[in-house]
C-alpha cells in the first residue's frame, strides 16, 4: 500500500437508526500509524462513525474504504478479518466466561494462528493484572479490568486498526490514566488507533489528530495542539 | 363522525347475519363461537395488549366462570346469570391470586408462569371430583327454554348474546384504552421505570388491569358453558384450545387494538372449521397440518397482525388520495 | 428421572439462551428423536439407545433448516410473534408425523426392559439407568464442546453479547444456525434414549412440553446449568410429593413450586444473567 | 385404501374411475337405474387427531369393513338397495368441536344417525346435539353418564364402565377360584382420566361388595414418565392381584416396572391399553398371561373379525368390533323402518332385538336397547394374552379358552 | 426555606460504593448544578432521590416528609420527579400523549390534555405534539423528557443531561427555560457536562466525585477550587492551563 494511500477514507458518510439521521455527510480519512480522535458531545454521532465502520449501523450511505477494501458490501462479522478490532462503548465483555476466553475470543477469526498464547502472553505484559484475573469470570471483575479485558480482546487480532469507543468512560482518573499509556504503547507499537471520546482533555493530549463532531457534521479537525489552542473547543468542551 | 357510522354499519350487519343462517344450524354455532372466541381474545387483549403481559393462562378464569355457574345450576339451581357474576367474582379472585406472585415477572418468565396456573386450574378441576364431577366432566342440565334461565331450545339466542358480549368486552377495551389507565398501561408497557418516575403506581395498574381481565374471562366461561353444554376440565382449563388460542387470536389480529382480536376471530375460527369441513375425513393430521402451516405463513407474513394490511391499505390509499 | 428431565431440556435452555426465543415446538423434536430411533430399531435392528446419534442428526438436520428458513425470519419481530411461529411449528410437526407414521402407539423391546439393578429393597431399573447415562454422557459431551472448542464459545459469546461476538468475526447468524439445530437434536437425542421405556406417537411431545418447560424455567431460562439443577429438581420433587401426597398431584405440586419460585427468584435457581 | 364410498372432499380418483366404469357400461344403466337409491348418509365422528388418534382410527376401520360389505352385498334393500355413505369428521379431542363437527353433519349433510365418537367426552358433547337434532347416536363409549341422563336418542352398544369395573373383579374372583387360589386384597392404580375414574368405581364397588381389602388406590397423572412411586406403594401393600387401568404408554411401563422389581403378582388390565396389538408388542414375552378385560373380544366371531384382520393386518381390536357391530345394528334398523328418516331409525332401534350379522360377536350374541338405550345383553368379558392373541378365558359361557392364573 | 434535605446518603452495588454519605440541603427556588466526572454517581443518585434505586442508609426529606423507601410515583405524587438522560419516553406513543400521561397524576385526561399542551409550549414542541416520541431527533426527545417531568406538577425537578447535543441557541432556550421555571418557584437539580451552561444559570454547584461529594458552593468557588480541578478536569488539563 502505498503511503499516499489512506488507512481508512470515509466520505459523505450518512448514517442512522430507523426515522432518525445521526451522521449527516462525514468525511474522515487517517492513514497507517495514525492515532486520531473525534470528540463532541454526548450523542453527537461519534460512536455511531465507528459502528458504521464495523457495519452495526443498519441505514448507511456514503462511502467507506479500509487499506483499499469497500467495507459497504461486508457483513459485521467479516469487518474483524480486514484487520479492524472494535473496542465498543460501555466495553461488552462476555461477562460469564473467563478472562482468559474473552481473549481467545478476541483472536476468533485468527483462530488458526499458532502464536495465540505468545500474543496473549503480549496482552499480559501490557496488562499485568489482567494475568492475576486470567481465571476469573469477566463480570466480576471491576470497570477498569473489564476496559483492560475489552482492549486486550481487540489486540489479540493484532489489528491494523483499534477502535477505541468511550474507554475512559466510567472510570477512576487512575485507571484512565493507565489506559491512555497503554494506547500510547499500543500505537507506538504501530497499531493505528481512531478513538472516541467524550472527555476531550484526555483525548488530545494522546492523540496526534482530530475531529471535533457536532450534532452529527464534522465541525472542526486540526491536530491536537491545534484543536487544543481553539477558543470555540476550549469554551465549549473544556469549560474554560 | 364517519368513524361512528362505519362502526354502527357493522354491528348492524352482525346484528341481522345471525337471522339469515338457519337458527338450529351449523353456521350459527360457528358464528357464536366465533364471536365468542372473539370477545374472550378482547378480554386477552386488555392485559396481553394494552399492558404487553402476554398471558398463556387465562382458561384458569375462563374456566372458573364456566364450572362456577354450571356448578351453581346443579346444586342449587341458581341461574347462570347470576352465576356468571359469581364466577366472574371468583375469575376476579383468582386473576389477583395470580398477579401477585407474577407481576414483576417479564417476557417470556410471566407467560411460563401463567401456563403453569392454569395447569394448576386444570388438575385441581380433575382432582376435585366432589365438586366438578373430575375428569368426566359437567353437563349443563337441560331446563325449559327460557331467558331467565339462560336456557334456548335454538342457537339463535346464544349467537345475540355472544354478539352483545364481544360489543361490550370492546367497548370496555375501547374505554380503558382512552381512559388514564390506558394513558398509563402505554407508559408501563414502554418504560415501566419511567412510568413510575412520572406518578405512575405501576403495581396498582397492573393488578387492576389482571383483575378487570380475569373478572371479564370468568363471566365468558360461563357464555361458553351455555352453549357449549358440556365441558369438563381438559376443555375450559385447556392451554392449547384456549389460552394460547385466544391469545394467538388476539396476536394474529393485532395485538392492542380493537378490532385485531376480532379480525384474528373471524380468521381462525372459520379457516379452523373449514379445514375440518374439507380435509380432516381424508387423512388424520391434514387439516390440523394445513391449519398450522397457515399460521406459519401469516406470521411470516404479518408477524405484528393482520390489523399491519388494514394500517398499510389505509397508508397506500391515503397516499394515492393525496397525489 | 431428572437427568433425562435435565438432557431434553437442554435444547430448549439452549436454543432460549443463543437466540432468546421460546421454543414450543422443541418437544415435538422429542417426538422425531423418538420416531427416528424407532424406524432405527424396527428396520435396522438398531437398539434405540444405539441410534440416539442418528436421532440427533435428524433433528440437527431439520433444525438447521428451521431456523434458517423460518426462525430467522422474525428474529427482530415482536416475541410473541416468535412464540406463535413455534406454536405453528408444534401444530406442524405434530401433524405431519401423524400423516407420515399414522396414529399408532410404538413401542421398542429391549433385551433389558425388565432388567434392574438390585440394592437391597432398591430396585434400579436398567432402562431408567442407561437412559440417566446416555443422558449424562451427552451433557457432558455438550459441556466440552461449549468449553473448549472454538465453535463452543463462539456460541456462548453469542449468547451473552451478540453485538460483542458480531465485533470479534462471529457469524452470529450462523450461530443461531447452529444453536438450534444443536438444541433440537439434544432433544432428539434424549428422545431416543427414553424410548426404551416410553412409547411414541405423534402427540407424545403434549406430555413433556410442560415439563420441560417447568425444568427449564426452574433452573434458568437460557442456562445450560440451570436446566441440569432445573431437571434434577424436578425429580426430586416429583420423588418428595409422591411420598406426602397422593401421587395424583405430583404435578400440582411441581407447578405450585414453580410459581412460587418465579415469584422468589425470577431469574430461576440458577440465575441466568439474561 | 378403502374401498368405501365416503366422503372425502373434491373429486376423487375413485368418483372419476367410478365415472369411466358407467359410462362403459351405459347400455346397463336403464336397468340398474331403479336401484341407483340415494344413498343413506351416517356420519362418523372419530378423534382421528391428538391422543386418541389411534383408538378413533380404528374405528373407522371397522365402520368402513361392515359399510362396505353392505354396499357390496347390494346396499339397505328396504330402501331399493340404497348405498351407504359415510360421512366421515374428525372430533379432534375437544368436545366442543365434536359437537360442532356433528351440527355440521347434521345440516350439511342431513345424516340419518351418528357413530363415535370413543372418548366418553366426546361422545357426551356430541349427543348434546344429537338429542336437540333427535338424530340417533351410536357410541360404544361407556361412561355411565351416556345412558344416564335421560336422553332419547342415544345407543350405547356395550355394557358400561361402572359394570366393566364390576366384571374386571368379579370375574378375576372366579377366575382365582377355579385355579384354587383366594383372594383377599387388591390394588388398584388408574390414570385420571374420565374412563380410569369411572371403571376405578366400579371396581371399588365391588371389591366392597365382595369384601375384598384394597390394600391400594392410587390414581395417576396421565402421561406420567416414571411409574416407581407407583410399584413402590403397590409392592409395600403386599396385595395379591393389581388392576392397572390405563392406556398403552402407561401399561408397559406399569408392567415393566412390576417385572423389573420381580413382582409377579397378576395384573389384571382394565381393556385400554391392555387389549391392543401394540400391548404385546411393546412387552414381547411379558406380556404372555396378562389379562385384561374387554367390553368384547374378536376371538367370539372369528368367522366376522378375521376379514378386518385380512384388510387392516392387526387383528380386530374391540373399539372395531364394537362399532362394526353399531353400524350393523343400525342398518338392521334401518331395514326395519324402512326409512332413512332419523325419527323413524330411532323407533327401530329402540325395544327391538337385532340378531344376526355383526350382533353375534357381541357377548350376548345380539343386541337389544333398553328405554335408556344401554344394550342389555353385552357383558364384558375377559381376556388373556397367550401367544400374541387375545384369547377369551371368562365368562365361562363364551370362554375359548381356560384361564391360566399365576401367582 | 428548605425544599429538599439529604443527609448521609450511601449505596453500595456490589464491590463499587455508588454513593457515600452525600448530605447537602436546598432552600425553596434555587438552581443546583451537580457536576462530576462519567461514573461518579450523579445518575445513581438522581435515581435514589426519586425512588428508584433505595439508599443502604441515610435520609431524605422533601418539603418536610421522608422519601426514603417510597416508591417513584410516591415520590413523584409528593412532589419530585426527573427526566433520564438516556431518555425514556414511551417511543410507540406521540409527543402528546407523553406529556399527558405524566398530567395524569393530578388531573383528568381531559385537563392534563391542556396541561400537556401548555408544558410542551413551554419547551417549544407544541408544533410537533402529534409526532410519534420515537421519531423525533435526540434534542428533541430531550425537550419532551423535560415537558413530561414538568407536568407532573413537581416541587423539585431532576434534570439530567437534558442540554445534550444541543447547540449554542437551543442550549440558550432551555436556560432561559430553567430560570423561568424557577421564576414560577420550582427548585431545580442539573446535571450537565456542559460546563459553561451550568456555570451560567447555577445558583450553587454540587461536585460529586466517587460517590462522594467533593465541593459544594457557587460556580466561582467550585471553579477554583483545586481538588475539583483535579478530580474532574484531570491531570491533563493541569498541563494545559
Amino acid at each position: 500500500m502505498s503511503a499516499s494511500q489512506p488507512l481508512l477514507e470515509i466520505k459523505g458518510l450518512n448514517a442512522g437508526y430507523g426515522e432518525i439521521e445521526v451522521l449527516h455527510g462525514i468525511d474522515l480519512q487517517m492513514f497507517e500509524g495514525e492515532f486520531v480522535c473525534i470528540i463532541g458531545a454526548n450523542t453527537a454521532g461519534k460512536s455511531t462513525i465507528l459502528r458504521a465502520i464495523s457495519r452495526l449501523v443498519p441505514h448507511v450511505t456514503g462511502t467507506l474504504r479500509f487499506a483499499g477494501n469497500d467495507l459497504s458490501s461486508r457483513a459485521s462479522h467479516d469487518i474483524p478479518t480486514l484487520g479492524i478490532a472494535h473496542v465498543p462503548e460501555g466495553r461488552h465483555v462476555f461477562s460469564d466466561m473467563m478472562v482468559e476466553e474473552n481473549l481467545m475470543l478476541g483472536a476468533f477469526t485468527a483462530r488458526h494462528a499458532k502464536d495465540l498464547s505468545s500474543r496473549m502472553e503480549g496482552i499480559f505484559e501490557l496488562f499485568p493484572r489482567l494475568r492475576e484475573r486470567r481465571g476469573q469470570l469477566a463480570g466480576t471483575l471491576s470497570g477498569g479490568e473489564q476496559q483492560m479485558v475489552a482492549v486486550g480482546r481487540a489486540l489479540m487480532l493484532q489489528p491494523k486498526l483499534l477502535l477505541l469507543d468511550e474507554p475512559s468512560h466510567g472510570l477512576a482518573p487512575k485507571v484512565v490514566e493507565e489506559m491512555h499509556d497503554a494506547f500510547t504503547k499500543i500505537h507506538s507499537r504501530g497499531t493505528s488507533i481512531l478513538l472516541v471520546e467524550q472527555n476531550v482533555g484526555l483525548a488530545l493530549d494522546v492523540a496526534t489528530r482530530g475531529y471535533v463532531l457536532e450534532s452529527g457534521r464534522i465541525a472542526l479537525q486540526g491536530t491536537s495542539a491545534e484543536l487544543n489552542e481553539n477558543p470555540a473547543v476550549r469554551a465549549a468542551y473544556l469549560g474554560i | 363522525m364517519k368513524r361512528w357510522i362505519a362502526i354502527l354499519a357493522v354491528i348492524a350487519i352482525a346484528a341481522v347475519l345471525p337471522l339469515l343462517l338457519s337458527p338450529t344450524g351449523y353456521w350459527i354455532r360457528v358464528l357464536t363461537f366465533t364471536l365468542l372466541f372473539a370477545a374472550m381474545a378482547q378480554v386477552w387483549n386488555i392485559i396481553g395488549g394494552l399492558a404487553n403481559q402476554t398471558s398463556l393462562g387465562h382458561a384458569a378464569f375462563f374456566g372458573i366462570g364456566a364450572y362456577t355457574s354450571t356448578i351453581l345450576v346443579l346444586k342449587f339451581g341458581i341461574s347462570p346469570w347470576i352465576g356468571m357474576f359469581a364466577g366472574g367474582f371468583l375469575g376476579g379472585v383468582a386473576a389477583l391470586i395470580i398477579a401477585v406472585p407474577t407481576m414483576r415477572l417479564q417476557g417470556h418468565y410471566f407467560a411460563l408462569a401463567t401456563l403453569a396456573f392454569g395447569e394448576v386450574m386444570r388438575v385441581i378441576a380433575n382432582v376435585w371430583t366432589s365438586l366438578t364431577g373430575g375428569p368426566v366432566g359437567l353437563s349443563v342440565p337441560f331446563v325449559p327454554p327460557s331467558i331467565a334461565a339462560y336456557s334456548f331450545k335454538q342457537l339463535l339466542p346464544h349467537a345475540y348474546i355472544a354478539l352483545i358480549a364481544l360489543i361490550i368486552v370492546t367497548v370496555i377495551f375501547e374505554a380503558i384504552r382512552r381512559s388514564a389507565m390506558g394513558y398509563r398501561l402505554r407508559a408501563i408497557k414502554e418504560n415501566p421505570a419511567a412510568a413510575e418516575v412520572i406518578g405512575i403506581d405501576t403495581t396498582k395498574v397492573k393488578l387492576q388491569t389482571a383483575v378487570i381481565s380475569g373478572v371479564l374471562m370468568a363471566m365468558l366461561g360461563t357464555l361458553y358453558a351455555q352453549v357449549a353444554v358440556f365441558f369438563d376440565p381438559d376443555t375450559v382449563f385447556s392451554a392449547a384450545s384456549i389460552s394460547i388460542r385466544v391469545a394467538l387470536i388476539a396476536i394474529l389480529g393485532g395485538v392492542g387494538t380493537a378490532i385485531g382480536p376480532i379480525l384474528g376471530a373471524l380468521f381462525i375460527i372459520p379457516v379452523e372449521e373449514l379445514m375440518n369441513d374439507l380435509f380432516s375425513s381424508g387423512a388424520a393430521g391434514l387439516s390440523q397440518l394445513i391449519f398450522g402451516v397457515i399460521l406459519i405463513a401469516v406470521i411470516l407474513w404479518r408477524p405484528r397482525g393482520f390489523i399491519t394490511v388494514f394500517d398499510s391499505l389505509m397508508a397506500r390509499f391515503s397516499s394515492k388520495a393525496r397525489s | 428421572m431428572g437427568g433425562v428431565y435435565a438432557v431434553i431440556s437442554i435444547g430448549l435452555t439452549l436454543v432460549y439462551g443463543v437466540m432468546g426465543i421460546v421454543n414450543f415446538a422443541q418437544a415435538e423434536f422429542l417426538m422425531i428423536g423418538m420416531f427416528v430411533s424407532w424406524f432405527a430399531w424396527a428396520y435396522l435392528g438398531l437398539d434405540p439407545v444405539l441410534a440416539a446419534p442418528l436421532s440427533f442428526a435428524v433433528a440437527f438436520g431439520i433444525g438447521w433448516l428451521v431456523q434458517g428458513q423460518l426462525i430467522a425470519r422474525v428474529l427482530k419481530a415482536p416475541s410473541v410473534a416468535q412464540i406463535f411461529l413455534t406454536v405453528g411449528l408444534l401444530i406442524v410437526i405434530e401433524n405431519g408425523s401423524l400423516l407420515l407414521f399414522g396414529s399408532q402407539f410404538r413401542s421398542v423391546t429391549t433385551s433389558y426392559q425388565i432388567m434392574s439393578l438390585s440394592l437391597g429393597a432398591l430396585f434400579i431399573s436398567v432402562p431408567y439407568l442407561i437412559a440417566f447415562g446416555m443422558s449424562l454422557a451427552c451433557g457432558l459431551a455438550l459441556w466440552w464442546f461449549m468449553r473448549t472448542s472454538w465453535f463452543g464459545r463462539a456460541m456462548r459469546a453469542t449468547a451473552q453479547n451478540p453485538m460483542a461476538a458480531q465485533l470479534m468475526g462471529i457469524d452470529t447468524a450462523l450461530m443461531y444456525k447452529i444453536a438450534f439445530a444443536l438444541g433440537v437434536g439434544l432433544t432428539a437425542f434424549g428422545g431416543a434414549v427414553i424410548l426404551p421405556y416410553v412409547t411414541v406417537f405423534p402427540g407424545v411431545g403434549g406430555q413433556f412440553v410442560v415439563l420441560m418447560f417447568t425444568v427449564v424455567v426452574l433452573g434458568g431460562l437460557g442456562s445450560v446449568a440451570g436446566a441440569v439443577v432445573g431437571g434434577l429438581a424436578v425429580g426430586v420433587i416429583q420423588a418428595l410429593s409422591s411420598l406426602f401426597f397422593p401421587i395424583q398431584l405430583q404435578n400440582l405440586i411441581l407447578f405450585i413450586v414453580f410459581i412460587f419460585v418465579l415469584a422468589v427468584r425470577p431469574q430461576g435457581l440458577v440465575g441466568a444473567s439474561r | 385404501m378403502s374401498k368405501t364410498t365416503s366422503h372425502r372432499g373434491g373429486l376423487s380418483r375413485r368418483s372419476l374411475l367410478a365415472g369411466t366404469a358407467s359410462l362403459l357400461a351405459s347400455p346397463m344403466i336403464v336397468s340398474s337405474a331403479r336401484a341407483q337409491a340415494k344413498p343413506v348418509n351416517i356420519g362418523v365422528i372419530m378423534p382421528l387427531s391428538g391422543a386418541n388418534a389411534q383408538f378413533g382410527i380404528n374405528s373407522r376401520n371397522g365402520i368402513e369393513l361392515v359399510a362396505d360389505e353392505i354396499n357390496a352385498a347390494g346396499g339397505i334393500k328396504a330402501l331399493g338397495g340404497a348405498k351407504i355413505n359415510l360421512i366421515v369428521a374428525d372430533a379432534t379431542s375437544t368436545p366442543t368441536t365434536a359437537g360442532t363437527v356433528a351440527q355440521r353433519l347434521i345440516t350439511q349433510n342431513e345424516v340419518t344417525a351418528i357413530l363415535g365418537a370413543f372418548a366418553s367426552s366426546l361422545t357426551i358433547a356430541i349427543s348434546e346435539v344429537t338429542e336437540r337434532r333427535d338424530i340417533p347416536l351410536l357410541t360404544m363409549s361407556f361412561a355411565d353418564q351416556i345412558t344416564g341422563r335421560g336422553f332419547k336418542n342415544i345407543f350405547q352398544i356395550v355394557a358400561k364402565a361402572s359394570a366393566l369395573g364390576k366384571a374386571q373383579l368379579d370375574y378375576t374372583l372366579a377366575i382365582a377360584q377355579a385355579s384354587g387360589a383366594k383372594i383377599d386384597k387388591i390394588a388398584i392404580m388408574y390414570e385420571d382420566t374420565a374412563y380410569g375414574t369411572a371403571q376405578a368405581a366400579g371396581l371399588r364397588a365391588a371389591a366392597k361388595a365382595a369384601n375384598i381389602d384394597i390394600a391400594m388406590d392410587d390414581a395417576y397423572p396421565l402421561g406420567i414418565t416414571d411409574t416407581t412411586p407407583l410399584i413402590n406403594k403397590l409392592r409395600a401393600s403386599g396385595a395379591q392381584a393389581v388392576f392397572p387401568v390405563s392406556y398403552l404408554n402407561d401399561s408397559l411401563l406399569l408392567i415393566r416396572t412390576m417385572r423389573q422389581q420381580r413382582i409377579t403378582i397378576p395384573a389384571i388390565g382394565g381393556a385400554a391399553g391392555y387389549v391392543i396389538p401394540d400391548f404385546e408388542k411393546g412387552l414381547g414375552e411379558f406380556a404372555e398371561n396378562v389379562l385384561s378385560i374387554a367390553p368384547a373380544n374378536y376371538d367370539l366371531a372369528p368367522d366376522l373379525t378375521e376379514r378386518f384382520r385380512k384388510r387392516f393386518g392387526y387383528f380386530m381390536v374391540h373399539e372395531a368390533l364394537e362399532h362394526a357391530v353399531a353400524l350393523d345394528v343400525l342398518v338392521q334398523a334401518i331395514e326395519k323402518a324402512k326409512s332413512a328418516r332419523a325419527e323413524d331409525v330411532t323407533m327401530a332401534l329402540r325395544g327391538a332385538k337385532f340378531t344376526g350379522g355383526w350382533t353375534k360377536a357381541m357377548t350376548g350374541g345380539a343386541v337389544e336397547f333398553d328405554s335408556t338405550g344401554l344394550n342389555t345383553l353385552s357383558v364384558p368379558v375377559m381376556a388373556q394374552w397367550r401367544n400374541k392373541e387375545l384369547v377369551t378365558v371368562w365368562p365361562k359361557d363364551v370362554a375359548k379358552g381356560t384361564a391360566v392364573w399365576k401367582s | 426555606m428548605t425544599i429538599l434535605d439529604v443527609r448521609g446518603i450511601s449505596r453500595r452495588f456490589g464491590g463499587l460504593q455508588a454513593l457515600s454519605d452525600v448530605t447537602f440541603s436546598v432552600p425553596k427556588g434555587q438552581i443546583v448544578g451537580l457536576i462530576g466526572p462519567n461514573g461518579a454517581g450523579k445518575t445513581t443518585f438522581f435515581s435514589t432521590l426519586v425512588g428508584l434505586i433505595r439508599p443502604d442508609s441515610g435520609s431524605i426529606q422533601l418539603d418536610g416528609t421522608s422519601v426514603v423507601g417510597q416508591k417513584p410515583h410516591k415520590v413523584a405524587a409528593l412532589g419530585m420527579t426527573k427526566t433520564f438522560q438516556n431518555v425514556a419516553l414511551f417511543a410507540e406513543s406521540s409527543v402528546l400523549d407523553n406529556v399527558l400521561t405524566a398530567g395524569l397524576l393530578r388531573h383528568d385526561v381531559e385537563t392534563a390534555r391542556k396541561e400537556a399542551l401548555i408544558c410542551l409550549d413551554r419547551v417549544g414542541l407544541k408544533s410537533v405534539a402529534h409526532k410519534l416520541a420515537g421519531n423525533l431527533s435526540f434534542p428533541e426527545r430531550a425537550r419532551v423528557e423535560l415537558a413530561r417531568a414538568l407536568c407532573t406538577g413537581p416541587k423539585v425537578l431532576l434534570l439530567d443531561e437534558v442540554m445534550a447535543a444541543l447547540n449554542p441557541v437551543e442550549m440558550q432556550e432551555i436556560m432561559n427555560l430553567i430560570r423561568s421555571l424557577r421564576d414560577d418557584g420550582i427548585t431545580l437539580l442539573v446535571v450537565e457536562h456542559h460546563m459553561r451552561a451550568i456555570m451560567t444559570i447555577c445558583d450553587r454547584i454540587l461536585v460529586l466525585n466517587f460517590g462522594r461529594l467533593l465541593a459544594d458552593g457557587t460556580p466561582e468557588q467550585v471553579a477554583n477550587d483545586p481538588v475539583v480541578v483535579e478530580a474532574y478536569l484531570g491531570r491533563s488539563m493541569e498541563a494545559h492551563k
